[in-house]
């Protein structure tokens, strides 16, 4: 377990920034290089399992130390070693976008399409970026911190104010 | 792909005899298992390209649990699989626990255990009813809806509910099993394995159930690996991947059980890791059981488990000096619940379902994410259906074992 | 003169009661499918009208002809409306030809057996032209089904009776049962063992059964051919399907079991062994039903052409050579 | 042997002889709703809600404090109070369940420091409109009665005092509380 975060830190000095000690060791990663990182880590290190890919939006998070509005978590796991391993990208918000990964794991497919549905975050080199779970033709990205949580009227989904108009007159 | 209105606009301008037949099956169909919308080109009978589309079912679980406390957000959790809800329950609480640091008690690790093994065995029975039902045998869906209805009698004893139970929560369970359910329990135990000879007897080796399933959607294991199925999917492809083994929770440590593979891969050795784990559920339940003695007494909430009604703030009340009446506490904030996160995962009966959950030290979580095995199991459908036929795709949806509240949250 | 009207008189009146009793049976047959796979699945089944739910048949009726016959737009409405009649037309016109008792067949002509088989492969135009109809994609997959499951299994089946022809030597179906009174067996179902199963199977898969149901498959196709069906035809395609049931057993118990003819003479009815026999079969179908599970449809083509028509054309020379020696 | 066996279907012979078993044989599983065994459900099972009536005052237990409203998870309960001048003790004027929002978790009962609000095991309920579904005091009190009338007396909600709560963690009223 040591030895494989020294050795990606001596390795990828110039992607990894941080190393935490959490539940599960969490590397904290730059977005360039993030994909010969990963890469490294499935195809050399054996991290063939991607379990989950999420977006986490940290607007006014108190005590936040670092100034990137979004952060994409992925959890990898070494089904021979059993290692569970957290890694972060952080993400501007000027700049959102993040690289793909669904070149590497057709599961990831899915779950980036999710999280560009949920916060906005695009990833380059998807196949096929839209929304699963909103219409696609929702505006906003629901998990956003900003985003309103009680809708004024005014504030209604246009198809459903379309629908809605259709049958009443 | 193309929207379908644009599809019927092309159909219109081309040569009638180059038209693809485009098949829209869902959100309303007799054997999608819920509102999933399948969208469908095909050749004959043959699918060339298969389309999920899933959402009907968003009820937004995520957000609504960034808007109330942790003890609340396990009550969202027994509406995402709503036919296992105790594993959900316990995914929750097995994160919020970690992101607490609070220890549970050892009896009410025994009980989650039952109850979780007891929403696996429901779990399977409805999975191969519906299974056995899209396949055409119809009588496999009554046998065990009978025999769930026995399990959910159980649970209405143990918790007051049938389906959405809220049994599991942070620090512990809900209350205790009585002696009566305990007896129960091992009468089920008892009768449980005939029954399951009853199902075998009528599909098991029959011919036309082996013509159906056998070489259905084959995912090798590499393959299986990298679409990110788990659960007695992953295993059918032959990798003994079970969290339950890998990274015990609960009482999972210390009962003895064994994790069935399949070899080919394919539907029938899906259908048989199944069978197996019905099974060993049953002997799980009974080890537990047994157990229950030894810690006759115990609580079943850890002591520093959270009120039900956590509170929006704590302060640090000031030593001195001595408040004035009517002002109880002056000081700082303290956090509710320490600030930072934490990753658990349960072996729930679909698949691996894990919460990662970040706090920022108030009673409400920053950011609440499940990952549910029906979301990416569906996204494997176009891979597994390719080149089969109608009458397979719902193989297909049945042997993935896919609940929408599960995937669409 | 007069002969010819007593003769008009006495077949319509004939006719009049067997379509009344065959209608009968027809309702009763839902009703005793319903029970018995109910009992089969320890569910009670129908009992809420009339005592046990004898009178659920009735009320179905009842219910489905005061029903809105919903018409979709865009459906080919000519042959909407009469598809499903062909259907039952089909269906039902081969009750005439069986013959119930020695005295008693409302149509004794000699080429019985060929005319059955017409009407049956008929009324699966019914089927076809109500899934092209519909303008349905369920139901025009559904049609699509029916034709290729009645051209393959029409071949079996009609090679497994060519046998029964072969040994009786005649197409009358009088003669057919007459022939194996007089044989050795008493019953063509011991020679014609072979012949017998392969024409079960046919007839499940002509009668869209389970586990050949697949042009209705209601977890596949929904309802398939009669998807977009409502009210009154819905339930003439369910009187047609089970006319074609009561039929498919009628020639099989004509064909194979010696119509009715039994171990000894029951008193006052006549039909008794025919009928007992009858009911057998149909409670095999019903049976099949509740246990097996739905074949593909590739499986289902590959079962006719490679597994039951080699086997009806082996039986047959088999026949024909035994004929030939004998 | 297994060619023999193929052939004669064995195996689908083996399928129809259990159907046939338990056609012959097996009791039906299912019941005959309402007219011959009417099943009664788990005590605790969570029912139709109800508020306690106090047999000295013939009025709602509650006290307004406020602890149901704010743990539902789902928001469906609304009380209004206003305080006594003199005694400083709060009076319910409003308690109102929209029993279409509720999912039935359960938390009020459980939170309930006089154990005021009960999910009763009354499952056998229905509304014509939405408003039948939306329970006013008056309305919950009824339900009581209803309920009660059904019941031996005392009645003791397991979820009043759950059994895996340590006593020492309940409050006093709870603790010495033992039915109604």
């Amino acid at each position: 377990m040591e030895e494989l975060l020294n050795e990606l830190k001596e390795k990828f000095s110039s992607v990894i920034i941080e190393v935490q000690e959490k539940d599960y060791p969490t590397l904290i990663c730059k977005r360039t290089g993030f994909l010969d990182l990963i890469k490294h880590l499935k195809e050399e290190k054996g991290f063939k399992y991607l379990i989950d890919l999420c977006g986490v939006d940290y607007l006014n998070y108190p005590k936040k130390n670092f100034e990137e509005r979004f952060e994409v978590v992925y959890h990898l796991y070494n089904l021979d070693s059993k290692v569970l391993l957290r890694l972060k990208v952080r993400i501007p918000e000027e700049d959102c976008w993040h690289h793909s990964v669904t070149p590497l794991w057709r599961t990831a497919d899915w779950f980036e399409r999710e999280c560009y549905d949920m916060f906005g975050i695009k990833f380059k080199g998807h196949p096929n970026l839209r929304r699963v779970l909103m219409p696609d033709d929702w505006e906003g990205h629901p998990l956003r911190k900003d985003y309103p949580v009680y809708l004024e009227e005014e504030q209604e989904w246009d198809t459903y104010k379309k629908f809605i108009q259709k049958y009443k007159g | 792909m193309a929207t379908y209105l644009e599809i019927n606009k092309k159909q219109v301008n081309e040569e009638k005899w180059e038209e693809p037949f485009y098949l829209n099956m869902g959100p309303q169909h007799p054997s999608t298992h819920g509102v999933l919308r399948l969208f469908l080109e095909l050749e004959g009978e043959t699918i060339v390209n298969c389309t999920p589309i899933i959402g009907y079912l968003h009820r937004g679980v995520e957000k609504l649990g960034e808007n109330l406390n942790y003890n609340q957000a396990i009550v969202l959790s027994d509406r995402l699989d709503y036919i296992a809800s105790a594993a959900n329950n316990t995914a929750f609480a097995l994160a919020f626990e970690k992101l607490m640091g609070l220890e549970v008690p050892r009896r009410a690790k025994l009980l989650r255990t039952i109850v979780c093994e007891m929403a696996r065995i429901c779990n399977h029975l409805l999975w191969l009813a519906t299974h056995a039902l899209d396949i055409g045998a119809m009588t496999v869906f009554l046998y065990c809806f009978r025999d769930r209805e026995w399990l959910l009698n159980i649970y209405e004893k143990i918790c007051g509910a049938r389906l959405t139970h809220t049994y599991v929560r942070v620090g512990g369970v809900r209350q205790d099993f009585t002696q009566e359910i305990i007896d129960e329990l091992y009468k089920f135990t008892e009768e449980f394995p005939p029954r399951i000879y009853d199902y075998e007897t009528l599909i098991d080796v029959n011919r036309i159930w082996l013509k159906r399933t056998k070489g259905i959607a084959v995912v090798p294991p590499e393959d299986a690996i990298n679409l990110g199925l788990t659960g007695p999917c992953l295993r059918g492809s032959g990798i003994a991947y079970d969290v339950r083994k890998f990274r015990p929770y609960d009482a999972y440590g210390e009962v003895d059980f064994v994790v069935p593979t399949g070899k080919n891969g394919d539907t029938y050795d899906r259908y048989r890791v199944r069978m197996e784990e019905l099974r060993q559920a049953n002997s799980i339940i009974r080890q537990c059981l047994d157990k229950l003695p030894e810690t006759e007494g115990e609580p079943v909430v850890a002591e520093d488990a959270p009120d039900l009604l956590m509170p929006e703030r704590i302060k640090k009340p000031e030593p001195k000096p001595v408040p004035k009446k009517g002002v109880i506490f002056r000081g700082a904030d303290v956090p509710v619940v320490p600030p930072g996160e934490a990753f658990a995962a349960i072996e729930s009966p679909k698949g691996e379902l894990s919460v990662y959950v970040v706090s920022d030290g108030s009673s409400k979580p920053w950011r609440l994410r499940v990952r549910t095995p029906s979301f990416v199991h569906i996204s494997a459908i176009p891979y597994m259906t390719k080149n089969h036929m109608i009458a397979d795709l719902i193989a297909i949806i049945g042997t993935l074992d896919i609940v929408l509240g599960d995937s669409d949250r | 003169m007069g002969e010819l009207i007593d003769k008009l008189i006495f077949t319509v009146i004939a006719a009049v009661i067997l379509l009344v009793i065959a209608l009968l049976h027809v309702a009763y047959l839902t009703y005793a499918e319903r029970k018995i796979i109910a009992r089969m699945q320890q569910r009670l089944g129908p009992n809420r009208v009339g005592p046990r739910g004898l009178l659920q048949p009735i009320a179905d009726m009842l219910k489905l002809l005061t029903k809105e016959d919903i018409v979709p737009y865009g459906v080919d409405k000519p042959i909407f409306y009469i598809a499903p009649f062909i259907s039952l037309v089909c269906a039902g016109t081969g009750v005439a030809l069986i013959p119930l008792w020695e005295k008693f067949v409302l149509s004794n002509i000699n080429v019985g057996l060929l005319f059955i088989l017409a009407l049956s492969s008929l009324s699966a135009y019914g089927v076809i032209l109500s899934g092209w109809a519909s303008n349905s994609r369920y139901a025009f997959l559904g049609g699509l089904r029916a034709s290729a499951q009645v051209v393959s299994y029409e071949i079996a089946m009609s090679l497994a009776l060519l046998s029964v022809v072969l040994m009786a030597g005649s197409l009358n179906l009088m003669d057919i049962v007459k022939a194996q009174i007089n044989s050795p067996y008493k019953i063509y179902l011991i020679p014609q063992i072979i012949a017998f199963f392969v024409f079960i199977i046919s007839a499940i898969a002509e009668c869209n059964r389970v586990p050949f149901d697949l042009p209705e498959a209601e977890t596949e196709l929904v309802a398939g051919y009669f998807v977009e069906y409502s009210a009154m035809r819905f339930a003439i395609f369910y009187l047609a399907e089970y006319f074609g049931m009561v039929v498919m057993s009628a020639l099989a118990v004509t064909c194979f079991l010696g119509g009715w003819i039994g171990p000894f003479e029951v008193p006052y009815i006549p039909f008794f062994w025919f009928l007992i026999k009858l009911y057998f079969i149909l409670f095999v179908y019903i049976w099949v039903r509740a246990t097996l599970p739905r074949y593909r449809y590739d499986q289902l083509m590959g079962l006719g052409w490679k597994v039951l028509i080699p086997v009806a054309i082996v039986n047959l020379f088999l026949t024909a050579f035994l004929k030939l020696i004998v | 042997m297994k060619i023999l066996e193929k052939a004669l279907l064995i195996e689908i012979l083996k399928g129809l002889a259990l159907t046939l078993r338990k056609m012959l044989f097996a009791k039906p599983v299912t019941i005959e709703y309402f007219d011959k065994v009417r099943p009664v459900p788990a005590p605790g099972f969570r029912g139709r809600h109800a508020l306690v009536r106090d047999e000295k005052t013939g009025d709602t237990l509650c006290i307004a404090c406020m602890r149901c409203v704010r743990v539902c998870p789902s928001k469906c309960i609304n009380v209004e109070y206003e305080v006594d001048k003199e005694t400083k003790k709060r009076k319910v004027v409003k308690y109102e369940i929209d029993a279409l929002r509720c999912v039935y978790c359960g938390y009020c009962e459980e939170v309930c420091p006089v154990n005021a609000v009960v999910l009763t095991e009354w499952y056998e309920y229905v509304g014509l409109k939405r408003e039948d579904l939306f329970f006013d005091k008056e309305k919950l009190l009824k339900n009581w009665d209803e309920f009660i009338a059904t019941q031996k007396r005392p009645y003791l909600n397991p979820f009043w005092k759950p059994r895996g709560i340590p006593k020492k963690f309940l409050p006093a009223k709870k603790r010495q509380f033992t039915g109604v």
